[in-house]
């Protein structure tokens, strides 16, 4: 089966700057991938250019089927909507409420409202959060909206930067129980972490990047966690 | 002599023009005459309209330049749409200055709201956002597609632009100018076609040196490339 | 733009009164004419001049820069 | 397309609705700056009805610039740029959403501002038949231009810079045949201001058709 996301001497700058320096790695459907290495390695880089939010300058780059060089606006479009970033910051309206903006995502992705409420009661939003503006929520609360509309959107391949950042024990608990949930139901999953035993006890394979290049990958072997949280999954 | 942006053609282009704007000042300024209404004024044609004329025509290489990189996505047009508005810009400036010198003179005013007149404006503040664009500190793709597009949208503006202030002076009855009334002899004539061969080489000769300063900038930008790559590869040593 | 435009008017406002003043002579004057005549061609050719100056300079500051063989048209 | 379109007006009018920048700041200041016009005319002799009409749209293009301006920041903050190109939405059907939004408050502030030069300049709106189609022409226009420039420059960090500078002089034609089909309409000769209206249209329709073309290349990357 072709890999989700496949890397041969993937160069991207940034400016004049070589943030990938030739990247090479394949990760497969179904697979949770802890993407690690120290500040300014290329982890947000790596997460952004899987998204086609990067243009990948020289080298190989195929996501999804979809081959990154030459990627037109129609092919480009399709292959983002299958995608789901979780970046550090939250992309959405400050000034529109949980539900709104849940909502507004969900149905740009082609979901549709129902996958918005079903992902909020996911995500613990569907109570007093559900109409409180975004801007008025508190780092972890706001984390869980982009949460909800990532699920809503039902991504083949999510791309989690830092994804523990901010969130409580329980929100940590219910973020696990979410990825082993999508990588079982096949989709593929990166996350970038510096939260080593937190991440590496839900990631079957840890692959380690620094000054822009893959130097370490491995496999661990843990299975994906069963959901911990007492709802359905959506 | 591979110290500049010159080559062989260029500095016979570059012959050809100064000879040309010598003759071009002999002509203009001693040996044409004076004409009867506009006196020694139409002096002030002879470099006026060429400079206008050229200029428009560097905003439409500007315009078809950007068509082009926006179907093609080749770094040469947008090299040339990027040249042609520098120096179109100049020769707007020139033209805005003999303009006002002219206006001065005749009208006794150097700035009138002439329909032609405030077209040029407009259009010299459109190429200066244009050349605004085109020094937005960004990734060089991502510039070059956003000037393409900003350069795309002069054609419509200045046609848009065109109509609304020709109409606007002609329904306003402001004062009429017609820049044509004088009547013009055969050394006139010549004096004037000669302005545009003249100005339209030294268009062409600038276009080309600003073509490869431009090129030599993009590619100063990509020096060092391969040696930035493999010392950021160096970061990784010992991280594992 | 429009306070582009109003520079120009207030421009052009200041022209006038200075105008107001030699108005009568203006027309008649063919030494002016002739000085106008020389400044504009002495601005334009000024002008031109000094963005060629400049841009071969700059030309020669980025090609001494870049090997030999990206020079190719020299 | 059209889905796509109104998932995005709605979004940006219910954006609005929630945060009242429109009207809790851009209408102010539109009704400030006919007053300061009065201010700066000498009300007493006249001036202030003959240039009603210039008065009116310069005063429009400001505050239209102003809702540009907001309309296109709320899209570049805290990753929702991001989204936006991860959305899947079709870049035609973002840029007809954000030009219908734009619209809507445009013409909102177009009717405040009517009021306002009939109660403050005392104009006489009675050719409804040339004023209202001038203002929806112009208003699509001036929304059109405004979306591709304002797009254009969102991501940018000059953007509160080069969107005037790119977008005002575009706009100037716009400047012009609206105030010029004002002009005739209250000055009681309307029937020049139909040339001034198809002008208007033109524009309008042009400026919504490039901006359906090149919107998909300035939100690729933009």
């Amino acid at each position: 089966m072709e890999p989700a996301v496949h890397l041969r001497g993937a160069v991207s700058l940034l400016g004049r700057f070589p943030a990938l320096a030739g990247v090479d790695l394949d990760v497969a459907t179904g697979e949770i991938v802890l993407l690690r290495g120290p500040n300014g390695a290329g982890k947000t880089t790596l997460l952004r250019c899987c998204a086609a939010l990067l243009p990948v300058t020289s080298g190989e780059a195929m996501v999804l089927g979809h081959d990154l060089a030459g990627l037109t606006g129609p092919a480009r479009r399709a292959l983002r909507r299958q995608v789901g970033l979780l970046a550090h910051a939250t992309g959405l309206y400050d000034e529109l409420t949980v539900a709104d903006n849940v909502a507004f995502w969900a149905r740009a992705a082609g979901a549709d409202r129902a996958d918005a409420e079903a992902a909020m009661t996911r995500l613990e939003l569907d109570g007093r959060l559900r109409d409180v503006a975004v801007g008025r929520l508190s780092a972890g609360q706001r984390r869980r909206a982009s949460l909800a509309v990532l699920l809503a959107r039902r991504p083949a391949l999510w791309l989690l930067d830092e994804p523990h950042a901010g969130l409580d024990q329980a929100g940590r608990d219910l973020l696990d129980g979410l990825i082993g949930d999508g990588a079982r139901a096949g989709a593929a999953v990166v996350l970038a972490s510096h939260e080593r035993d937190r991440a590496e006890s839900i990631a079957t394979r840890t692959v380690t990047i620094a000054g822009g290049t893959i130097v370490d990958d491995s496999v661990v072997g843990a299975a994906p966690p069963v959901a911990t949280g007492a709802r359905r999954a959506p | 002599m591979n110290d500049g942006t010159s080559s062989p053609g260029t500095r016979v282009l570059g012959a050809l023009t100064l000879i040309g704007m010598a003759v071009l000042l002999a002509f203009a300024l001693v040996i044409s005459p004076a004409d009867e209404t506009q006196e020694e004024t139409v002096r002030m044609f002879y470099v006026h309209v060429p400079t206008a004329l050229v200029a428009f025509g560097a905003f439409f290489l500007t315009v078809a330049a950007s068509v082009g990189y926006l179907l093609r996505r080749s770094e040469g047009w947008d090299v040339m749409a990027g040249a042609s508005a520098e120096v179109g810009a100049v020769l707007l400036a020139a033209t805005l200055v003999s303009g006002m010198l002219w206006g001065r003179v005749t009208w006794g005013v150097y700035w009138t709201w002439d329909a032609r007149l405030t077209l040029t404006a407009l259009l010299f503040v459109l190429v200066l956002g244009y050349l605004a664009v085109r020094r937005l500190p960004l990734e060089r793709e991502r510039r070059s597609r956003l000037a393409a597009v900003v350069g795309l949208l002069l054609g419509p503006a200045t046609v848009a632009c065109h109509y609304a202030t020709t109409w606007w002076r002609t329904l306003h009855q402001g004062p009429t100018i017609t820049t044509a009334d004088a009547k013009m002899d055969g050394t006139m004539l010549f004096t004037f076609f000669l302005g545009m061969v003249v100005f339209g080489l030294l268009y062409v000769w600038l276009l080309v040196h600003r073509f490869r300063v431009l090129w030599l900038e993009h590619r100063v930008e990509d020096l060092g490339l391969d040696e930035a790559i493999a010392e950021r590869r160096r970061e990784a040593v010992g991280v594992s | 733009m429009t306070a582009v435009l109003a520079v120009l008017a207030t421009l052009a406002d200041a022209a006038d009164a200075a105008v107001a003043a030699d108005a009568a002579v203006a027309t008649e004057d063919r030494g002016f004419q002739w000085a106008l005549v020389l400044a504009c061609w002495v601005a334009v050719l000024a002008a031109v001049a000094l963005v060629a100056v400049r841009s071969a300079q700059r030309g020669r500051r980025l090609a001494r820069q870049i090997p030999e063989e990206q020079r190719r048209w020299m | 397309m059209l889905r796509d379109a109104a998932l995005v007006a709605g979004k940006d009018l219910r954006l609005e609705a929630r945060s009242r920048v429109a009207l809790n700041q851009v209408a102010p200041f539109a009704l400030l700056v006919l007053m300061l016009f009065a201010f700066a005319l000498d009300p007493d002799r006249g001036i202030l009805a003959r240039v009603t009409p210039g008065l009116y749209w310069v005063a429009v293009l400001f505050s239209g610039l102003l809702a540009v301006q907001r309309a296109f920041a709320v899209e570049s903050t805290d990753g929702v740029a991001d989204a936006l190109r991860l959305s899947g939405l079709d870049p035609a059907g973002v840029f007809l959403g954000k030009v219908a939004a734009v619209a809507v408050q445009l013409l909102a502030l177009e009717v405040l501002l009517g009021l306002g030069v009939v109660v403050l300049y005392g104009a006489d709106p009675s050719s409804v038949a040339l004023l209202v189609p001038t203002c929806l022409a112009a208003t699509l226009g001036l929304a059109a231009a405004g979306s591709v420039y304002g797009i254009l420059a969102a991501g940018l960090r000059v953007r509160e810079t080069l969107l005037p500078l790119l977008l005002l002089p575009v706009l100037a034609p716009v400047l012009i045949a609206a105030t010029s089909a004002f002009e005739s309409a209250l000055g009681g000769f309307p029937g020049e201001g139909w040339r001034w209206l198809g002008l208007l249209v033109v524009f309008a329709a042009l400026y919504t058709g490039l901006g359906l073309a090149t919107f998909g290349v300035l939100l690729e990357d933009g």
